[in-house]
């Protein structure tokens, strides 16, 4: 009996538990996981499915968070305004975990089961290569939003795969060129040693050359580390004039943290698109003040000159964004999804009536690849038959950290 | 009386269960559910052997996915970059696995209870990281593993590799359960209730210990080709330490004294991750705690043992039933 | 490796190590109680840690009765987490209640990324005195760094004089020794365990506050610092807290060294390689010991 | 001494600084009952324990059927053929009865892993032996009727008597039985003393520590007695009975 009325304890325990996190997301203004689509005056047509497999939880859920986020705010806009041609579009979101396989069973539940028109994510590189089988041989187009070059290279065993993120082969020559017309040639390199770091530090090694560039000392740590004092004093025994640290936010804002312990005042600090969000700086605090950052120019748009071609869609989709989630919220991840699910849209738009499941997605593949220039939150595409990911140079600005502001640095 | 119980239980679980695993993979069933029972059927591989080596022998061992991740690489590696057939692919990773593990099995079965867990975890950790270092592909894996195939015949979609796995997992079940009650099994469930006593009655401990983590780590490492030749894609991330840890936890949600709990086993953290939970978003893995949790709590020996009790106490309910209408009938 | 340099991998091993002994000593305290291997200890240190900041920046609390609290609050969680997770089995076995604590974590890291305002974003409390660096003996020291020592040393001390001289300390040794004689003399086994997972639980809020200024903490980074302090009290044979901390100290040290001795420019990349062999040589060496040690008792 | 099955000469256990067993000589005969007595503490589990191998001696050398011991492993000497029972009796728990005599075929048989996974041939002739044989040992002990129960939901001397029925089924030449009489009544004691008299009559040498003195000298052909690790005594019941450094030994201690 004793038993039972424990159960009921916790029960209660955990319901007021939710119940507290509930109120904290209405504050917020969340909406539900799957948005309804809104009925209309004219006959809904069927809804047009769209697929999107995020990291929502584990090690990389700050990427899947605002992804989610851009995704349910984007198909209430679009249901909003009476839907494509008519059709309501319907987002189903699902939870990778950062787990390949995952990955793979949550695809093919969206290709055979939700009968989705295109997919959308996996937040990460791992994941995504995972998938690229299961689409190719289903023949479903899918978006990718993770950052590896690899994903949409080798491009004749890429039919069916795009990708919006800036690789690392776009980011590291603005850094490199900096470091060239700065006159600094000794540089070290810090990386974690998941995808995304390894994926930087090769190139990182690889360009050196052809900027004049020494790489002094090359230091990696886990995603576990508590402490990058050690290999930070190992570089520091190397005097490098600037370190570039290659991860994402926790293991980057301890490296600006213990370069600033090892008082390493005056070597310059670079890092990654990785951390091109609001809670890096947050959590970074003064650590991170001064730390040299080449991303997107979502961070700024304010600043972004008022003929630039991106200026308008990054200024509505920043107001967009932020006016749901709060002041300040936005970063380059969600700006990732805007660009993927907009092609998506684009494509809806001007698929034909009354085609067959592999039809449309074949026609939305299509689409896609011929879609020409696409002027997007995380620059200018181009995406043609060679290219699924179609950046070129020009779309990365160099931020610095000023204030626990976003700055473009000059 | 009891021992009749025991068995016609026995034949209607197996007997059931052969007829969901042939029902499942066809067109009335909706098609991703292919995918996911092959996943259960590959983790439910290497849950048996560890079933035998905890549930059995009562040895831990926290670093399994190490051995499934092993049998993943060779496998992908051999047959990838090497062009080597993928059934001989597998073999050789099954027979590279098998020596390794009875190489670091003497050393390592000196150890004894969480000594045992910290060692085999720590060997999963070295073993983890080094796939993320040495191995073709780094930290994003290997990508484009060809399928197994029999002459020209080849596992190239979900419902012809379910057949496959299931299969492969169907042999590892049956020899399982022949090992278990056999001479040797005997002399494993003799070292879980005392070594003293086994040594006293000539079983050689320290031997039986490495043969049948030998035999599981042969299992994960199957396990694992069957992996890799499947979703084509293998990275580290799947044989991370959390993965060794949620093998002990489908052995033990099964029932560790059973080798047929580990489909149980399996089959419930599998549905739970990849079908049962996917609609409730971030609160996905609050439920999944809570779920591991309450099953511990009111099914401590595990599914399987759980079914068997509750099918045991209906029947009991049944025969009272039916003795209650018997002597009414009698009075009338 | 200069003298400074070295000086400088010691104190950071140092560091690293009094975290990894702390939340060791939570597995030791559990695991000698209840033979139980808490897997939701990490879960403890990420609660505290996740409180500390909350109380301080969302509900404005001063930084010292902001940490009391943190560190109250989670050991109220751990209770309850006893009494209702782990009492309430009454029949499992040892491997069905650690099964029951891999949920519990689950759980929790679940809850702290769902309950917090903040979501799954990396937070990090302020410093308790400060971010300017100390050199001492040619290296530079966070001050949290000292503070992160000095709560180890002090813990330690204090947990060793409890276990030696209080009642319910000695109370938690005799039924560390054997559950069955303590129960012949009156010492209830459950109320020690309850007092266990209070301490356990403790100890996991105190590292959390203490070391999140500095290592950063985000909803899911307890499954990792979990296992290290497992290897770590592992390191110290499970058995009283200096032996623990010395775990700890051992395994930060190892891994601090590591990467300062040059043998290659991957060095750093094999570090938690290395700290893991040299915890297999430990235990292996070891093992003759523990057997002789075993047929004698 | 050839009729010695078990020998020792000057065997010695110390642990740290104490000394458990201090050079001990003796010499057990074939096809008797020989007890081994003495005050608690007196050495007699540890010389036990060294004689089956459980842990190494410090110094000194054992016998077996002339062959020197002290190398072989605890197993490989139940495999020669020396078998025991525990104080503590330590049944299988996780087995039923007869599985429990089935396990103590163990060195008697001879299929591995490979013939039990395949179930080949070998594994059915095996293990219909090995199921009958031990049917037999457990008649034996008269728990036939009780093979399909769990071992350990025998009452206490059912379970010393199954305990028993398994170190016989590995079908030894010596059993060494510790403390075989504690804890059961004197029905069940008389029936202990029967069943180790029908050992012998097998042709199988005993040696048997108990603390039961009426027990002892009731069944006992040879006794050897033992104070504080050292043979202090030996000879027939009635030689020891008299014997004063015996009685010396017994009076030294606070106990019966």
């Amino acid at each position: 009996m004793k038993k039972y009325l424990m159960w009921a304890l916790t029960l209660t325990l955990v319901l007021s538990l939710l119940a507290i996190g509930g109120i904290g997301c209405e504050e917020e203004g969340e909406e539900e996981p799957t948005p309804t689509p809104e009925v209309t005056a004219t006959p809904v047509k069927e809804a047009y499915k769209v697929g999107a497999i995020l990291d929502l939880s584990g090690p990389c859920s700050n990427l899947g968070i605002p992804e989610e986020r851009t995704a349910e705010m984007m198909a209430d806009q679009v249901n909003a305004a009476g839907g494509i041609n008519g059709h309501p579009l319907e987002v189903i979101i699902y939870d990778t975990e950062g787990d390949s396989t995952k990955s793979v069973t949550l695809v093919t539940k969206l290709i055979e089961e939700d009968e989705v028109l295109a997919i959308i994510g996996p937040s990460r590189s791992g994941s995504s290569g995972a998938v690229i089988d299961t689409v190719t041989t289903s023949e479903i187009p899918i978006v990718s939003l993770a950052a590896a070059r690899s994903i949409v290279v080798p491009v004749e065993e890429r039919y069916w795969v795009f990708k919006t993120p800036q690789t690392e082969y776009e980011i590291i020559p603005e850094i490199y060129t900096y470091l060239q017309s700065a006159d600094i040639t000794d540089v070290a390199i810090i990386s974690d040693t998941g995808g995304f770091g390894v994926a930087g530090r090769t190139l990182c090694n690889d360009l050196a050359d052809d900027y004049g560039i020494t790489i002094v000392d090359d230091q990696t740590f886990a995603d576990a580390d508590t402490s990058m004092i050690s290999q930070m004093t190992h570089i520091k025994g190397e005097n490098p004039q600037a370190v570039v640290c290659w991860s994402t936010d926790k293991g980057s804002a301890i490296v600006a943290q213990d370069m600033k312990t090892l008082q390493m005042d005056d070597v310059l600090l670079f890092m990654s698109h990785g951390v091109a969000n609001k809670a890096f700086v947050q959590a970074g605090g003064e650590a991170v003040e001064g730390v040299i950052i080449p991303a997107g120019k979502l961070l700024a748009a304010d600043e972004v000159p008022a003929d630039d071609p991106q200026k308008e869609v990054l200024v509505s989709y920043r107001d967009d964004y932020e006016a749901i989630y709060g002041a300040g919220s936005i970063d380059t991840f969600g700006g990732h999804c805007y660009d993927g699910l907009s092609w998506v849209i684009m494509a809806l738009e001007e698929m034909p009536e009354g085609l067959t499941l592999a039809d449309a997605r074949a026609f939305i593949r299509d689409a896609i690849e011929d879609m020409g220039t696409f002027i997007g939150t995380g620059g200018v595409y181009n995406i043609t038959a060679e290219d699924h990911l179609g950046l070129g140079t020009g779309n990365v600005y160099m931020y610095e950290i000023v204030n626990g502001e976003w700055v473009w640095f000059k | 009386m009891l021992e009749r119980v025991k068995r016609k239980w026995y034949y209607s679980v197996i007997v059931s269960l052969l007829v969901l695993l042939i029902v499942i993979p066809f067109d009335w069933f909706p098609g991703h559910y292919t995918t996911i029972m092959v996943l259960i059927g590959i983790n439910t591989m290497v849950t048996v052997g560890l079933c035998l080596l905890l549930g059995y022998t009562g040895q831990v061992s926290l670093g399994h996915a190490a051995f499934y991740g092993i049998g993943a690489y060779f496998s992908a590696v051999l047959s990838k970059t090497y062009h080597l057939n993928p059934w001989l692919a597998m073999l050789i990773a099954a027979i590279a696995t098998g020596a390794f593990a009875y190489v670091i099995g003497y050393p390592i079965f000196r150890l004894k209870g969480n000594y045992l867990a910290v060692a085999t975890l720590a060997l999963g950790v070295i073993v983890y990281i080094l796939f993320g270092k040495l191995a073709p592909g780094g930290p994003d894996g290997i990508a484009g593993i060809p399928n197994l195939s029999i002459g020209g015949f080849a596992f190239d979609t979900w419902f012809k590799r379910y057949f496959l796995v299931w299969g492969f997992c169907l042999v590892v079940l049956l020899i399982s359960q022949n090992i278990v009650n056999s001479r040797s099994g005997r002399a494993l469930r003799a070292i879980h209730g005392s070594e003293a006593a086994a040594e006293s009655i000539g079983i050689n401990v320290d031997r039986f210990k490495v043969k049948i983590f030998v035999l599981s780590c042969v299992y994960a490492s199957l396990a694992g080709s069957l992996l890799a030749h499947s979703m084509a894609h293998i990275s580290p991330s799947s044989f991370d330490p959390m993965v060794s840890v949620i093998v002990v936890v489908m052995a033990v949600m099964g029932g560790l004294a059973s080798i047929w709990g580990a489909v149980f086993g399996a089959g419930i953290v599998v549905m739970l991750k990849h079908e049962l939970l996917l609609g409730f978003g971030e609160l996905e893995i609050i439920i999944y705690g809570l779920i591991l949790m309450l099953v511990m709590i009111f099914m401590p020996e595990g599914l399987f043992v759980w079914l068997k009790s509750s099918y045991v106490k209906l029947k009991e309910l049944y025969i009272r039933w039916r003795l209650g209408q018997i002597r009414r009938g009698a009075e009338t | 490796m200069s003298a400074d340099q070295f000086v400088q991998y010691f104190i950071s091993g140092l560091t690293m190590g009094s975290i990894y002994a702390i939340v060791g000593l939570g597995f030791t305290i559990i695991y000698a109680v209840t033979r139980i291997i808490n897997f939701a200890q990490g879960e403890f240190v990420m609660l505290g840690g996740m409180l500390s900041f909350y109380l301080i920046k969302s509900a404005g609390i001063p930084l010292a009765p902001a940490l009391i609290l943190s560190v109250l609050i989670t050991v109220v969680i751990g209770a309850i987490m006893y009494l209702l997770a782990i009492r309430t089995a009454r029949h499992a076995s040892v491997v069905s209640l650690i099964i029951i604590t891999i949920g519990a974590a689950v759980f929790f890291r679940g809850i702290a990324g769902e309950i917090f305002p903040w979501g799954v974003d990396i937070v990090r409390p302020p410093y308790f005195t400060g971010s300017q660096s100390i050199a001492f003996l040619g290296a530079y020291v966070h001050p949290q760094a000292f503070w992160i020592i000095g709560t180890t040393v002090v813990v330690m001390i204090l947990l060793h004089l409890f276990l030696t001289y209080t009642m319910v300390g000695k109370a938690l040794k005799a039924c560390a020794i054997s559950p069955v004689s303590a129960s012949m003399v009156g010492i209830n086994p459950r109320t020690m365990a309850l007092i266990a997972f209070t301490l356990a639980a403790a100890l996991g809020g105190i590292s959390g506050v203490v070391m999140a200024p500095l290592t950063l903490m985000s909803y899911s980074s307890g499954f990792m610092l979990g296992l290290k302090g497992f290897v770590a009290a592992s390191i110290g044979g499970f058995k009283s807290p200096v032996a623990t901390v010395i775990g700890g100290f051992t395994l930060g040290i190892v891994e601090s060294l590591a990467v300062g001795i040059d043998w290659g420019p991957f060095t750093s990349a094999y570090k938690d390689v290395i700290a893991m062999t040299v915890l297999l040589l430990i235990l292996l060496i070891r093992s003759g010991r523990l057997a002789e040690e075993e047929r004698m008792s | 001494m050839s009729e010695s099955i078990l020998e020792t000469r000057g065997l010695s256990k110390a642990f740290g600084g104490l000394i458990a067993v201090d050079k001990v000589d003796m010499a057990v005969e074939t096809g008797k009952i020989t007890a081994i007595i003495g005050p608690n503490g007196a050495g007699k589990t540890t010389l036990f324990n060294l004689i089956t191998g459980v842990y190494p001696a410090s110094s000194g050398d054992i016998f077996f059927q002339g062959k020197p011991l002290k190398k072989e492993h605890a197993h490989t000497r139940a495999t020669l053929g020396i078998a025991r029972t525990f104080q503590n009796v330590l049944l299988f728990g996780n087995m039923t009865v007869l599985e429990n005599i089935m396990t103590g075929q163990h060195p008697r048989s001879r299929y591995g892993f490979l013939e039990s996974a395949f179930r080949l041939p070998k594994a059915h002739r095996e293990e219909e032996t090995i199921s009958l044989n031990a049917m037999k040992y457990l008649n034996l002990v008269g728990l036939g009727m009780h093979a399909e129960q769990n071992a350990l939901s025998l009452p206490l001397g059912q379970q010393k008597l199954l305990a028993i029925a398994r170190a016989l089924a590995t079908e030894p030449k010596l059993v060494l039985l510790d403390e075989p009489g504690a804890g059961l009544n004197i029905l069940e004691k008389r029936e202990l003393s029967d069943l180790i008299h029908r050992i012998r009559d097998m042709g199988i040498s005993v040696i048997l520590v108990e603390h039961d003195m009426p027990l002892v000298m009731g069944i006992a052909e040879w006794v050897i007695v033992l104070d504080t690790g050292k043979k202090i005594a030996e000879g027939t019941a009635a030689q020891i009975q008299k014997d004063p450094k015996v009685i010396a030994a017994y009076l030294g201690e606070d106990e019966d």
